[in-house]
């Protein structure tokens, strides 16, 4: 069986693998070719953070799986990202409202991660941390940029930060692995990072002339691989190759 | 003025923005490099095909980088062509309605994984080729973008051919499907370097103002000479009956290009011509609420200046 | 090794299958109920074309291979169906212009095909001509409706059969499979189902008050299998499944 | 009239769109009625989602067939709603607005294959179940609406059984898939015959009219002891730890439901009601050019009558 580390590192690198596939979405598509740089270059991060997580859970599940095996071979089901990440891009206003609010969470979560008492996970969280600080800046200058702007910008804006706001509230749900192991001091309670989250992410809001987003729907089941019908899509498109030839190696 | 630019030229030394130029040397750049410039943003679009679907990590990331790579040289080449006086918007515009070109190479699909490779592989293959001369082009920001553009096209030529290698030498399929790339891509990047010597109509004068420095045939063999041995390292075969080696003119012979293929996708009628340029449309004018924001938004911080840290990020 | 009559029946076969895979993405999203019946109406006669088509091909080929081992394993480079039917839906108007001029040139296929020496082809198209009937006549009102009703329909029904109009040549193209079967009688060579075809498309677009199109591009490549890019996506989705899960039976 | 009315109710007769009716009783219909056809409309989209990945022709065949059985439905549930006086237009911009409802187990997505079956199986029984008596509703129209539904829903139905009978009997991924699907779509189902008795609302009265004939827990309890024995037949099991056939009651007893979740989801908040509301209307403003184009042809071409056979047509 599976170790709660394992499965912990699956969550956390299925976030960063799902999330790059859709921020690859905008290749060649991006408002400016500046931004074309910018989001590939987000994609990249997380792609690297998704790589050495996926590669940690396969080797402590002792199953002999890849980062590809677990990339490639899982079905929609066994997936355990958030539903925050699945979203579609839509414009690019509700692009950037995922990445702030992604963003801001990745970033309190990493830094708290530098202390695990799982040498892997604090080592990955210190890399991270840093480019995780960028990623967080991106979405906040262009949150700004984007409410602050125009009055369609600050319409597509808000409509943003409310769509997907009710899809935060996963980001700080203690499952019982976080818990197991955040009480051995390995793993994060994610509750815990709410309160920084929220601070930061209700400054951004504020400063950008925004309204913050309320209601109570609170939609929920990513971690337990239950998904949004988008991301069945998404996975048929990101499989489709390495299924196409079973067992090739690339 | 003139005098002093010939002197420069002539004694193999850069032109700077700063110096004077005569007009015709300024357009010829100018068309030069914003024909390069868009053939980078272009060129992502095949490529960014398959990023979605690369069928490893690895190979997704080494993709993205390439891909994100090339923004990054349409960026600098933008900027090279901006120290001419011209700017991004007035270059984008040509490029959106069809007065300015960009490599007639984009037009055609990717159809498959391995084209991926063949793309990195002889597309890049071929850049270098074209753009090692460059490097030294008499105009100096041109020629220093051409430095840093030509490390990292190296770099992805190399792991073009790396990605073919792979498929070449794994399962039968996939070999195939290599075999299949370098079929459809071989005509095509020996196109690439322009028509035949006798018919380019601005080789001369781009010669003796040191903008270029070999012939479209001189290059084309190059190409030709240094692709023969890579293929066979590669186990595949040139789609080309009458290649062969001429050891009286230290070359490889080759067969005969048709031109009016060429001819067909430079005047629009290629397989993607169409959608290359709509897709780069829909994308502009998709994005300009987003650039009309950030303007709006720099112009209210910066007039009442009292938030400097946000002026900052919107420059 | 195959047939010719096995490839001319999967190049059928495919033209039918790809299109019916097309116009089942408009299931829930059509302009209107009546629509949503009718659009699904000929997705399912393409489909059921495409089923016995491709069984036939199988049959002939004798490989073994099923409708579904035809379908869902091949490659991109192995469908031998004409770009058009292959091209996104577009809008509504996009789509009626790909089914005004694929369903009068099935019609007129199935119709000399009714003639065929092949026995098996010669009772599909018996059947087949009469469906496409109604396909023909559903895209002749459309057309009529969407070229003569209001400004905006008819800008988007011009941009329709503009766009799509290159494509159409290959429709009529000969190659070595149809011309060796149209000598024995099994097949219809494609190039004498232009007259009637461009007769036929011409007064339809006429009466809707648009303008024929032109111009000399005239893209290629399907029945060799050199196929547009959003073809591969196409598949991919359509395979996902069934590649999923390797040997499955469903 | 009141009298003629209540004769005929008490009759067991159909009331006709002729015949005069209570004001409740009208507005009581169009309620369920447009609820009736929102819901077949709305329950092509969980659906929709698997046609283009059906993983055999034949399924997909199946399925395409179904969903067309559905917009069907709508069309025919509209018309008998239009019979009391109100219009298509009119009630799907209740539903676009939230005034009017669906049914709520089309708020639950459609996450592997497996649930178009369990969909078939499921929801379709159900549904069966609360239709049969419609049947026999005192509304004429709707009655017969429902004779034609129910028949095709049987078959529907039969066809998601099946569906789900080979993966339970195909590999242990697809077995797996399929009692994941049953796990997954077994409470929603209980819940769509509507709240316990005791709190229902609308049932007392529309019991005296004759437009419902069971109370919500009878037809619930229906649905439990067909669904047992069915999915013994599947070889799969029914979540609910609780379950077990009752001697003495001739029923089997099933455990208690959630109707927290009940009342979330029937509030807006299930997993997939912005999406499938959205999705709608979108496909409505898209289309809007389209139907105006429509409307305009049909008024130049009746207007002027020189052409009567395009006027048909676009009738």
């Amino acid at each position: 069986m599976t170790t709660p580390v394992a499965q912990y590192a699956l969550q956390l690198g299925d976030d960063a693998l799902i999330l790059s596939q859709r921020l690859s979405e905008w290749c060649a598509h991006a408002p400016e070719l500046e931004e074309d740089v910018a989001l590939a270059n987000l994609a990249l991060d997380l792609l690297g953070q998704a790589r050495t997580l996926l590669t940690y859970a396969g080797s402590l599940e002792g199953r002999g799986r890849s980062e590809d095996d677990l990339a490639f071979l899982r079905t929609e089901r066994e997936f355990r990202n958030v539903l925050l990440v699945e979203q579609p891009n839509g414009d690019f206003a509700m692009t950037i409202a995922r990445q702030l609010y992604f963003a801001t969470y990745q970033y309190e979560l990493y830094a708290a991660l530098c202390e695990s008492t799982d040498a892997e996970l604090a080592g990955l969280a210190a890399k991270a941390v840093k480019e995780v600080a960028y990623h967080r800046d991106h979405a906040v200058q262009w949150t700004l940029r984007l409410g602050d702007g125009t009055e369609e910008s600050r319409r597509r804006m808000q409509e943003g930060v409310d769509q997907l706001w009710p899809y935060t509230a996963e980001l700080f749900e203690a499952d019982a692995v976080a818990l197991e192991l955040a009480g051995s001091g390995a793993a994060v309670d994610p509750r815990t990072l709410r309160p920084a989250w929220e601070a930061s992410v209700a400054e951004v809001i504020e400063a950008a002339t925004l309204t913050m987003p309320s209601g109570d729907w609170q939609p929920r089941g990513g971690r337990a691989g239950k998904h949004t019908e988008a991301f069945g899509l998404l996975l048929g498109e990101m499989q489709a190759l390495h299924r196409q030839f079973p067992g090739a190696a690339w | 003025m003139q005098a002093r630019f010939e002197e420069l030229i002539a004694a193999d030394e850069r032109i700077e923005p700063r110096d004077w130029m005569p007009e015709a040397y300024r357009k010829t750049l100018v068309r030069q490099i914003a024909q390069h410039a868009h053939s980078e943003i272009i060129g992502m679009q095949p490529e960014g095909n398959w990023i979605t679907r690369a069928p490893s990590l690895r190979r997704k990331a080494i993709l993205l980088a390439k891909v994100q790579d090339e923004a990054g040289h349409g960026l600098y080449l933008y900027a090279a062509a901006e120290t001419l006086g011209v700017d991004r918007a007035d270059l984008l515009d040509a490029l959106h309605s069809g007065r300015q070109k960009y490599s007639s190479i984009f037009n055609y699909p990717t159809l498959t994984w391995a084209d991926i490779g063949a793309i990195g592989w002889l597309v890049d293959g071929a850049a270098i080729i074209n753009q090692i001369p460059l490097q030294r082009c008499s105009y100096g920001p041109y020629a220093r973008a051409m430095v840093r553009i030509c490390k990292e096209e190296s770099f992805h030529q190399r792991q073009g051919f790396e990605l073919l290698y792979d498929l070449a030498h794994g399962t039968a399929e996939q070999h195939a499907m290599a075999q299949d790339a370098l079929n459809r891509w071989w005509w095509p990047s020996l196109m690439m370097f322009g028509p035949p010597d006798a018919e380019s109509a601005h080789s001369a004068q781009s010669m003796a103002w040191r903008i270029k420095r070999h012939s479209n045939d001189e290059l084309r063999q190059r190409f030709v000479d240094i692709s023969v041995p890579q293929a066979e390292a590669l186990g595949l075969t040139i789609p080309d009956p009458d290649l062969r080696w001429n050891e009286e003119r230290g070359h490889h012979d080759f067969g005969v290009i048709d031109w009016t293929e060429f001819q067909e996708v430079l005047a629009g009628n290629g397989p993607c011509n169409r959608q290359r340029v709509a897709a780069r449309v829909r994308a502009h004018e998709d994005g300009e609420w987003v650039r009309q924001a950030a303007l709006a938004y720099a112009a209210k911080h910066s007039a009442d200046g009292r938030d400097g840290e946000r002026n900052v990020a919107a420059a």
